[in-house]
């Protein structure tokens, strides 16, 4: 056992921290550190600077790009970039179909697609859930019905994130409806959003911004070599796909960078000069989210620090359904910390109420997402009871 | 002790609940409706709570409640609570014979919107005046500084104002109109209106025949505190209600999501949290009915519903998925009123701490006296 | 609506308060209020002033006891005995037995029991749960075969409370091994627990003390005539009993005594001159549950205002299930004032350490049951689920 | 940074566990089972942190939190944590020469067993002596006053006092035999044994050469309280374990509890709960090892360690239902210990308390520094 990062990971940790914050620019991290919308520019623009420097896809195998870390050093390189604000990888290419066109694509697949995926030279969006068919994936009814040489794909995806600014679709779609289980049956596709019949419309959220969309297909037809891997074995690769990913799965860096946040909005005088912080409530209620997250930042590191296979790993849940409990309580926190300012949400810069405080309930309501997205936290309870507990 | 609703007082809900049925889109730039708010006058609803020789109903803070919770239960934004009970109550507490007959017959009839102007940027919900200072000059009072954010500031035609007069807050009457006074407006997050405005040397007359004390503020803060709960009442009842008929008809992995123990266990807890915060809005207003003296009734009102708010929102998205994020089905609108209902006038941690300071000196409450 | 008391209920109150404060002997309810266990002896002397008074069975049919009150001044006078720390009427016979006695049994049975029943010269236990049927009352084993003119029990009870005190029992017995569905071919039987046959075990708790018991019947015989209603509809009368109570279901008064002793004790001053209660958060704690507990008792004084019927009603369950937790609640927070005073649990009275502190763990364990016993807030969720929100 | 144990560790660990598993009777008047102190002196177990040159093995904090852990996990009533980690933390850090030579020798033999009387009622968890005195006369040191509750006072051969001396506060030896000490013994509510000790011009001896001031007892504390944490983190894995045995074997409407989501799901938020217990415990060890200098350190571990060990706890008994509350079934008995554990050394509020002081003039922790 032992706490302190060995010399190499101490130095490397130096290397990142150092990277991020004088090669990203300020005003890209600043977005982030002051909790204002990224554009898709932004996202680009930085997963290119990270890409040029070795740093977007350090997990894909060496001859695509990756570094060949340890898993301690790749939850490093993530921490940091989190709390120096950079706009991480775009997780669509980095983690989810760059990967699997690494490990079950063609080699022409992985030489037409993943350059480009690991440039953000294409931005790809995941076409899994559709509406009956969320939490129970494999439900999916979506059909790709072989014609020729290519496949024809009918049917309708939903709570496809950023949808609207992507260049290509990743999608599972039903290709043998007779199969005897509905896990089965089902292939991993590839095809341009820009294919004659797909429409990508976006859904308006309840903060007022717009992340997610509903993709429709009638009729698209897409060239056979784009299907990855073998016909009907899509469920597997959306598996590997799904359970990946064990860094990153708790949002320690950028929740503690919203925490610090918090604590310097805390900190600023009110009208009367006092500050909030003062308050004894107030500052229990921070000790304890500041331990929680302690907490939560060290399971990871233990999780991160212990493995060196690639293999999904039930304590991703622990990561996830505890990561975005404190996500979210932590904009509460600003929420309330905002008080009646939070009201304010089109002020604008001419106003006396801070824009963090303008931006606190939108930014509130945004991360409900969090338990749901990416297997809500139900979904999680279900797979530690389950995978881990055994019930 | 009865906590029944009369004849009459069901007759006006239910009139108030079909009237509220016939709405016309919002104007955006308006953030309520000005014919519903029409027909509200019409029907003698905003008149409700003020005296009939002033125009007024001659109602109670009970009638006041039922109104209140039947806008919430459809998220009307109309400004019933800041409008009606907040500056028209201040009106009515402190206003002069002539401003009781001028003020309170319009905002009556539908023809004046009162709103009061007393919120700054980084303040809490206490009854002073910060930044915004009154003097008096040989042509009467003027007014300097910046209210925000101001609900309905925009749409209002008459402002009450808190000022400094040296170091008391005191009230006064402003038009918006008038030279002096800007008013820069905006979105709130759940969609209605409110203003930034700007007082320079903007001419005031004092609310009463002397400018009313900010103790005023207290009462009337108790009264709107009371109904604006009874509004997050009516969201929180629809929220419930929407969230258990998704459990009921949304399926996943072949069965209806009501047959997931997991979720109508969470369902049963929100239950629980609607009638909670049910009966401590009955108790309140019965308090102001009946004239229950304990300064600390509004207190313990919002204290309750800002936890059941803050647990039916959260709870209602959840246990919706992906759909209650979105803005076309109505579950998120509610978590989001809720969530401003939560943070205007007094969080849980505002009334709380009203609620522990002195209880080294006070007893547990004891309701039944 | 109203929230004040007619003139006739605020004059009823007084006399209640009057009654249980100068009628029951102050060194009886200073055992409730310093939260020291109960005597057998204490509980049957008090019951019987009470009934003297016409006080112990005030919801019984006003022939054998009753009073004709409103829902109201049942709540009244429940909670009134609460806050006096009156031992209140024993259950099994005020609010259990007697009920059934006076509505299903012959008028030879209410004439030999209910009398005795409110004067607690019979201490009734219930026999219903069994080893393998707990939330699952309908799967009970325990048999009961007719012989001539008497019927013959086997089979074993548990969780029966008190039963080390008790005279006799009243017992679901399955009479009918063959009824189509679990819950017919049930009957409800009385018996004297000194019958041969009859073995009470007394089971030990976690907080050293005993409550309730196991009681094994081996061929015990009893007269037919001490079956209750009709052969097979015991379980008719089993959820006319336990839906029967909604007065006291939330222990409203005994937390609000409980809560009023926390806050002396957090006035006491320590040794260094402080007292707890100057901290803001434990002041906030109090406020909080104070506040909770206010918006409780409302809803109990709904539930008690507007019923006058006698049915079961789903609101039981809120107050039940909220009323548990806020009673926990309390319990805990006298743990948390104790601090480590808390570990002196034998310390007696020479101890400078306050003899409420020494029971504080053990009353906090032993209210651990109060969310499992008498339907498990699990059990209360369900309903609430099922039966108000139809889910 | 390495989150995993090395051969040697495991075998300790085995070692310990295998050890534990053969267990006589603890007599009840004594509150652990002297044959099993004696074996674990045996093991080298109570001589484990302390140097070589003393008779110790000259291991640190991790090896002290796989022996807490493990008799947190069978619930053993030894000492451990208070006379190895507390008492004999305080003689290493703070004791002279010869009381290293002596009572450390002793201790590692399991012959003699310090403890800390330290505890006063109605305090809190502080470093401060209060009604106990230390006076200076020509024949040495006498102390008079009441130390109460100590854990295993009664069976202590060896007593450190904290005591006031003018307005400090230091620490002595006294030896409980002598006149002047009366020790009362009794239970605790988790069937360990404590004392009410009372001295009477008992003579004293200072902890050192001159008595060690009250800041020792801070360092001690920390170590303390993270191998309490251990021997918590130890009952939580079996609380666990042995709720989910029981949800798999129980049946209640014919099935197995395991097919109640609404149960499992508590599992999964138990387990995470025990977890991040595991995580915080582990890094405790580990800053302690490494000679972390950060003073919170500590706070942090009890902090997130209490609220697992309450979450847990009350979880544990809720899951079993009825068979949880009885004596005879283990699960009740983990609660139990639990929480005593949890007011012992300082419980989450006291923990949070010091966290949240001087938020204002520190950043939010950064762990990986």
């Amino acid at each position: 056992m032992r706490l302190r990062l060995s010399a190499e990971d101490a130095a490397f940790q130096q290397d990142m921290r150092t990277f991020f914050t004088t090669q990203v620019p300020q005003e890209t991290r600043d977005v982030i550190a002051h909790g204002k919308p990224l554009t898709r520019e932004l996202i680009v623009e930085t997963m290119q600077i990270l890409n040029k420097a070795g740093l977007a896809v350090p997990h894909w195998p060496i001859e695509w790009g990756g570094r060949g870390w340890t898993t301690l050093q790749r939850h490093i390189w993530h921490e940091e970039m989190d709390l120096a604000g950079v706009p991480t990888p775009l997780a669509f290419n980095a983690s989810m179909v760059g990967p699997v066109i690494a490990q079950f694509g063609s080699h022409e697949q992985k030489q037409r697609f993943l350059p480009a995926t690991a440039n953000l030279d294409i931005w790809w969006c995941q076409g899994f859930s559709e509406p009956d068919a969320g939490s129970d994936l494999a439900s999916l009814r979506t059909t790709a019905v072989r014609d020729g040489n290519e496949w024809v794909v009918n049917g309708q995806k939903t709570w496809t994130t950023l949808g609207q600014w992507a260049d290509w679709i990743f999608c599972l779609v039903r290709t043998d409806p007779d199969a005897p289980k509905k896990q089965q049956g089902i292939s991993f596709l590839l095809f341009d959003l820009t294919s004659p019949g797909v429409t990508v419309r976006p859904i308006k959220l309840i903060d007022g911004g717009y992340e997610v969309n509903e993709v429709f297909f009638e009729n698209v037809r897409v060239p056979a070599d784009q299907l990855v891997g073998e016909e009907n074995r899509g469920w597997d690769y959306a598996k590997f796909l799904l359970g990946n990913e064990r860094v990153g799965v708790a949002p320690v860096g950028a929740t503690k960078l919203r925490l610090r946040t918090a604590r310097e909005r805390a900190l600023e005088p009110m009208a009367d000069g006092s500050t909030l912080l003062a308050d004894p409530l107030l500052a229990a209620r921070f000790a304890e989210l500041e331990n929680e997250l302690a907490a939560l930042e060290l399971t990871a590191l233990r999780v991160a620090a212990d493995s060196s296979d690639g293999r999904p790993d039930p304590a991703s849940s622990i990561l996830k359904l505890r990561g975005t409990q404190l996500q979210q309580d932590v904009t509460e926190l600003l929420v309330d910390i905002a008080g009646h300012d939070s009201l304010a949400t089109g002020a604008g810069e001419d106003s006396d109420v801070p824009s963090w405080a303008q931006r606190s309930v939108p930014t509130y309501l945004n991360y409900r997402k969090a338990s749901i997205y990416g297997g809500s936290n139900e979904i999680q309870r279900t797979i530690i009871a389950s995978s881990i507990l055994g019930l | 002790m009865e906590f029944t609703f009369d004849t009459e007082q069901i007759a006006l809900r239910d009139a108030v609940r079909g009237l509220l049925r016939s709405r016309d889109d919002v104007p955006a730039d308006q953030g309520f409706d000005p014919a519903m708010w029409t027909k509200l006058a019409a029907m003698g609803v905003l008149g409700l709570p003020f005296s009939e020789d002033v125009g007024g109903m001659g109602a109670g803070p009970i009638e006041v409640m039922i109104v209140a919770q039947e806008l919430g239960r459809v998220l009307a934004p109309e400004p019933y609570v800041d409008s009606v009970v907040l500056a028209g109550g201040l009106i009515a507490a402190a206003g002069s014979d002539e401003q009781h007959a001028t003020l309170l017959a319009a905002l009556a009839e539908g023809e004046s919107q009162p709103i009061l102007a007393h919120a700054e940027p980084r303040t809490r919900w206490g009854t002073d005046a910060y930044g915004v200072v009154a003097t008096s000059t040989t042509d009467g009072w003027t007014i300097d500084g910046t209210k925000e954010p101001v609900l309905y500031g925009d749409s209002a035609t008459v402002l009450l104002v808190s000022a400094l007069v040296g170091e008391q807050t005191k009230l006064f009457v402003v038009d918006p109109d008038e030279p002096g006074v800007t008013r820069t407006a905006y979105a709130t997050h759940d969609g209605r209106r409110v203003a930034r405005i700007t007082f320079t040397k903007a001419a005031a007359t004092p609310l009463g025949d002397a400018p009313a004390d900010s103790s005023v503020l207290k009462d009337a803060f108790a009264q709107a505190t009371i109904a604006l709960c009874a509004e997050a009442l009516g969201a929180m009842e629809v929220a419930l209600d929407t969230t258990v008929g998704y459990l009921k008809t949304r399926k996943q992995f072949g069965v209806p999501l009501s047959k997931f123990q997991a979720l109508t266990h969470r369902a049963a807890d929100m239950y629980v949290s609607l009638e909670l915060a049910r009966s401590v809005v009955q108790y309140g207003a019965m308090c102001l009915a009946e004239g229950v003296e304990d300064p600390l009734v509004a207190s313990r009102v919002k204290l309750q519903v800002s936890r059941s708010a803050r647990h039916i929102g959260q709870e209602a998205i959840q246990l919706h998925g992906g759909i209650g994020m979105t803005d076309e089905y109505t579950i998120g609108h509610y978590t989001n009123r809720l969530t401003a209902m939560e943070h205007s006038l007094g969080d849980a941690t505002f009334h709380r701490a009203r609620l522990a300071q002195g209880l080294d000196q006070r007893e547990i409450v004891d309701l039944l006296g």
